[in-house]
């Protein structure tokens, strides 16, 4: 059962066309990897994806949704704590240990400002897993952690999906974390973008 | 030599009436002086151009100089206009006496300190044995609102400045009671003058030529506008009259309204003040317990 | 110094700073007063202050504080409540904004006098229409402020809230409202100032009490002591609001923003 | 429609909204003035107007609007200056605003009657006093919005400007500016629509001419058409500057922040 | 020579220690690699050497000083060239042409907001290179970058500090960065953070 369906004839930034026509089927449990070099279109798609760029075309998404920004996208006038409260809508208690999860449970009570870089990543990754959903989408998530820290989210990230048979989308440059998550990989290149390779993991 | 004699009055105020009348008829000239009127938007800043020494003449009642000079300051007051004012209401009220105004609404454009106010007050309370201020309700506000509060029946009663009256009771109002008939029922004169020219002390004493020139020059223009239609008729414009009607009641209540020569009933004033000070309070007379000496000029024999 | 400061509560030391700030105001006002020393004009600390005490002592100076607060604070409420749920509209849609901002330019710059007077004619000389009036002139100035607030939105944030699925409540209180507080901050603060000056405009043109009542009879009778008197017990009030209420909401609400304190052993 | 709209050239696309949206209130006024059909207290635009066009040709229209222009574009240059080199001090100084916060509240809530009286009884019956008057009322309110914009300033970007040695004048220009261009935009539209409102209390107590003067000598005459024909002339300079000069430097400054042109063959 | 020489007894954010007793020298030529897990303070350090946190102690810094923030810190309200313009102190020129050298040359007339996060770490980068500096601090600087565009990144500041004998700190999590840019390795860990490792690449 398919819990994204997305059908793009083409987006443009104003005139400029950035992603050409592209077809996107994401699965129950499947987690797919999208590469390409830097300005391509990744981010662009996955906001499409997400609904928040408006687009021509088909999209369909079943279920609730979750994103993990490029940047960290946080309250800044929230608590750690509260942060995930608001945005996961679930209790103070599910919160804590959503931020413990991802090493920051002492860090509940401070603000976004109080964190290091890697850190308020991390927040962003509790916020998305604590929610729980049917479809997580991941735009570079790893980055600013050090190798174990790393290590240690994409362990439970891999846990949430098993669990919830979650669908997934995760931008990445990184292959080894592509090979790790993947179950399929997409690269995107030319101008305006399409997908020229097409790898499923199992295949 | 000649001198300026710098006065500020609301431009829309009808002293300019008589302040034009003095510079067009060379009243000024003729009395050794140069008359140097500047118009003001309203009243507040004629005063603040006095008070900063902008000016030398501007127009008051002869109780804020009472005040003025228990406060310190050394002003003297040039009859000018008495009081004529009363207390209208619409044609077909049926208010009959001041009684009947009990449980109604009386519009007030001078505030709770309007000296008509008080002497209505008195009369009411002396005549039918009430608090006027007690029994009604009192809207205040700015003349010309008070006016349409009247025209428009919003108040049941109104006391407003004389030429708003004027033009009230052109507009078909009934005057219920004059404040010269109150008055006179009080035991106080209805002739003495209630507003004034005022001057500091020291033009008077540099230059008492001036300011008896400045009091005959008053005379002068009120004789003229008493006596010759022909200087209205030039006025006309800067009345803002809307037809006859109202011209010629604003003329009637301007001639109406001029003091006897000659100099002021000191007693008949301090019977007032009385009067003034004891509804009035100290808002209104601030320290003043007696009427102070030199308080209204005399003119020399 | 700076250590012993520091050492105090810093609510304590932040109050004693205040204090201090308007007893040197007090302390110049009084110095300039005693050097031009023309107490009619310009009447020094201590006689504006006894006129006030005694005024408060014979009951009028509240008698005429209370409704002028009462009219303050409706006409506050009434207008920072339209013009937050406006100004945030207008912020927001950049098309309605083209078509209502000429409206707004002309509310913002209808002189007070005009809007006070028209609304004295047409709807009486009553409160409904001082509190109107007032709020009326002082709502487009809010309009104007938070529009600009709602313009500088942070996109990321909203999309964030949009993908999470927030409700419009939850987007208001933590979305949105954080990012304008800066904007109802200084809307407020102006706010207040201004509807207590438009208030006093109403008061003399047609209120029969209040403070502006008494400051334009006062100033009539020219007796500026007692002007100074009045204006200055609303100005007390207004320093027990903003340093009572506002400040500490304020206190709160930027919390956040003063988190990086540095190492406190640096000088 | 949409589609039409979009064909044209953007400006004057706006320009035609902005009229069409002025032509609609005016309607909306002549209607109501019809419906309640009072002239002498409601006259409608087609009287108002008339009298406007009367005063422009006897030239009594330029002879107080200039005056007031004057006064208004003196004042608003002093306070925009003064207010926003204090607002930026405060909002970055903590500590001096905490000594300086009482004095900014005691000048904000000063009744403006009581300034203008002092400023013309101490320095005389003048245009300084005028504008010193209007000036002083104002720098206080800048101060308040700018101070708000000063504390919300970026914490990373001054550290970058730091690192990179920039300039004083640099840091200004391209750092703090460009982040305090909303507040600044909020106090310039507010500030000439409050200075433009004290102007004419000024005008009133003591100039002998301006919009100001011309309006109180009409209310007092109680000639609302007359007094509706001055106001509207200034809101009509006001509407000028907002779309002539506002507009246009906003529309430059903010360009930056329109830039996420979502795809444009989108509905 | 050296460029940078910090004794620190300590550093603690209100009354929180981060860092604990810490000397560091960086001579011209050499590279200094930072490393250590996420929110060790690898950043408070680099601020606290580019004087932008104050802290007791010495420090001392020879010459002109660029820095790579974690985040890429832009004026969003320039365009990409003003950008370099502005903070390098450059000619129209030169901010041309360092942005062409990271690949944006056709992105100069755009503002932050128009680049994608990868575009906007190179014009970060571009920034810092501009200034042509003694001392280039760089906070994770080519992590959101495909593999070429980092390798083509690195090698631009491998030519630059060659071509000025250019003193630089270089916090990373990737060894592989760090083998193949550092001079010297130093690994932070603790708590308060100390220099629990010091690794000369050529020793
Ligand atoms: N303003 C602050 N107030 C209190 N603690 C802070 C503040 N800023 C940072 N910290 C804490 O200081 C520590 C060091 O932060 P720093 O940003 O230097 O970490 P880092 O090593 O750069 O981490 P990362 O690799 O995640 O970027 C972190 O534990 C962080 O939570
Ligand atoms: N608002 C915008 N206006 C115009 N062009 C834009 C805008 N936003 C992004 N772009 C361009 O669209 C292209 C795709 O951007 P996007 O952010 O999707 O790239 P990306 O693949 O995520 O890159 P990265 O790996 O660097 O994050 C880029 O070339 C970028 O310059
Ligand atoms: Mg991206
Ligand atoms: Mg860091």
């Amino acid at each position: 059962m398919s819990v994204v369906h997305l059908h793009l004839p083409g987006f443009s930034f104003g005139d400029v066309p950035v992603l050409g026509p592209l077809t996107l089927t994401v699965d129950r449990g499947e987690t797919l990897a999208l590469t390409g070099p830097s300005g391509i279109g990744k981010s662009t798609l996955l906001r499409i994806v997400a609904g928040v760029y408006p687009a021509r075309g088909t999209r369909e998404i079943a279920g609730r949704m979750a994103f993990v920004f490029q940047e960290p996208t946080l309250l800044r006038w929230r608590t750690a704590q509260r942060n995930v409260e608001i945005a996961a809508k679930v209790s103070p208690d599910t919160a804590l240990a959503a931020l413990t999860e991802v090493g920051l449970g002492a860090c509940a009570d401070r603000f976004p400002d109080q964190l290091s870089l890697g850190q308020q990543r991390r927040l962003a990754l509790a916020r998305a897993f604590a929610c729980d959903p049917d479809l997580m989408l991941l735009d570079e998530p790893f980055v600013s952690l050090d190798a174990a820290a790393a290590e240690e989210m994409m362990g439970l990230f891999a846990d949430l999906r098993a669990r919830r048979n979650m669908a997934g989308i995760l931008v990445t440059h990184d292959a080894a974390e592509a090979r790790r998550l993947a179950t399929r990989t997409l690269t995107l290149s030319g101008r305006p973008a399409t997908v020229t390779a097409d790898v499923h993991a199992a295949a | 030599q000649e001198v300026t004699l710098r006065a500020a009055v609301q431009e829309s105020g009808t002293v300019n009436w008589e302040l034009d009348t003095i510079s067009h008829y060379g009243f000024d000239t003729d009395n050794g002086f140069t008359l140097d009127v500047q118009g003001m938007a309203g009243g507040d800043a004629a005063q603040i151009a006095f008070q900063g020494g902008a000016v030398d003449m501007i127009v008051s009642d002869w109780i804020w100089v009472a005040r003025q000079r228990a406060a310190g300051q050394e002003y003297v007051f040039i009859p000018y206009s008495r009081a004529v004012g009363g207390m209208l209401v619409p044609a077909d009220s049926p208010a009959q006496t001041l009684a009947d105004m009990k449980g109604k609404t009386i519009g007030i454009a001078g505030g709770q300190l309007d000296k008509s106010w008080i002497i209505l007050r008195a009369y009411a309370q002396q005549e039918y044995g009430f608090d006027l201020a007690a029994e009604t309700e009192q809207v205040f506000g700015a003349p010309p609102l008070i006016m349409n509060a009247a025209t428009t029946g919003e108040v049941d009663g109104a006391i407003n400045f004389w030429h708003f009256l004027a033009k009230m009771k052109a507009a078909g109002m009934r005057e219920l009671i004059s404040v010269d008939d109150a008055a006179a029922a009080l035991g106080l004169d209805p002739a003495t003058p209630l507003l004034g020219y005022v001057i500091r002390g020291e033009m008077l004493r540099d230059h008492p030529d001036v300011v008896a020139g400045m009091a005959r020059a008053s005379a002068a223009a009120k004789a003229k506008l008493a006596s010759d239609p022909a200087a209205w008729d030039r006025l006309r414009d800067r009345m803002r009259v809307d037809d006859d009607a109202q011209f010629m009641a604003l003329q009637e209540g301007f001639n109406a309204g001029t003091p006897a020569a000659g100099a002021v009933d000191l007693a008949a004033a301090d019977r007032m003040l009385k009067v003034m000070a004891e509804l009035g309070g100290n808002d209104l007379v601030g320290d003043v317990t007696a009427l102070p000496d030199g308080l209204f000029y005399t003119p020399p024999e | 110094m700076a250590t012993g400061e520091r050492a105090l509560h810093p609510r304590l030391t932040s109050t004693a700073i205040t204090v201090a700030s308007l007893l040197a105001l007090i302390a110049l006002w009084g110095v300039a007063a005693g050097a031009i020393d023309t107490p009619r004009t310009f009447p020094g600390p201590g006689r504006v202050g006894a006129i006030m005490a005694a005024e408060a002592l014979n009951g009028k100076l509240l008698h005429h504080l209370v409704p002028t607060l009462v009219r303050v604070a409706l006409a506050f409420g009434i207008s920072m409540a339209l013009g937050v749920v406006l100004g945030v509209m207008l912020g927001t849609m950049p098309r309605l904004n083209r078509w209502l901002d000429p409206w707004v330019v002309v509310a913002l710059n209808i002189p007070a006098l005009v809007v006070i007077v028209m609304c004295y004619l047409w709807i009486g000389l009553n409160e409904t229409a001082a509190i109107v009036a007032v709020s009326f002139n002082k709502t487009a100035t809010v309009i104007v402020t938070v529009r600009e607030g709602a313009r500088a939105l942070d996109r990321p944030l909203k999309e964030m809230a949009q993908v999470f699925g927030l409700s419009r409540m939850d987007r208001l209180r933590h979305v949105v409202v954080p990012q304008l507080a800066p904007y109802l901050s200084a809307a407020a603060r102006n706010g207040l100032a201004i509807i207590w000056k438009l208030v006093l405009v109403v008061e003399f043109l047609g209120r029969p009490d209040g403070i502006g009542f008494q400051i334009h009879l006062y100033f009539q009778l020219f007796e500026v002591p007692f002007v100074m008197a009045y204006a200055l017990a609303f100005i007390v009030v207004m320093l027990g609001i903003e340093y009572g209420i506002m400040q500490r909401i304020e206190d709160r609400a930027t919390r956040w923003r003063r988190t990086v304190a540095l190492d406190r052993t640096v000088a």
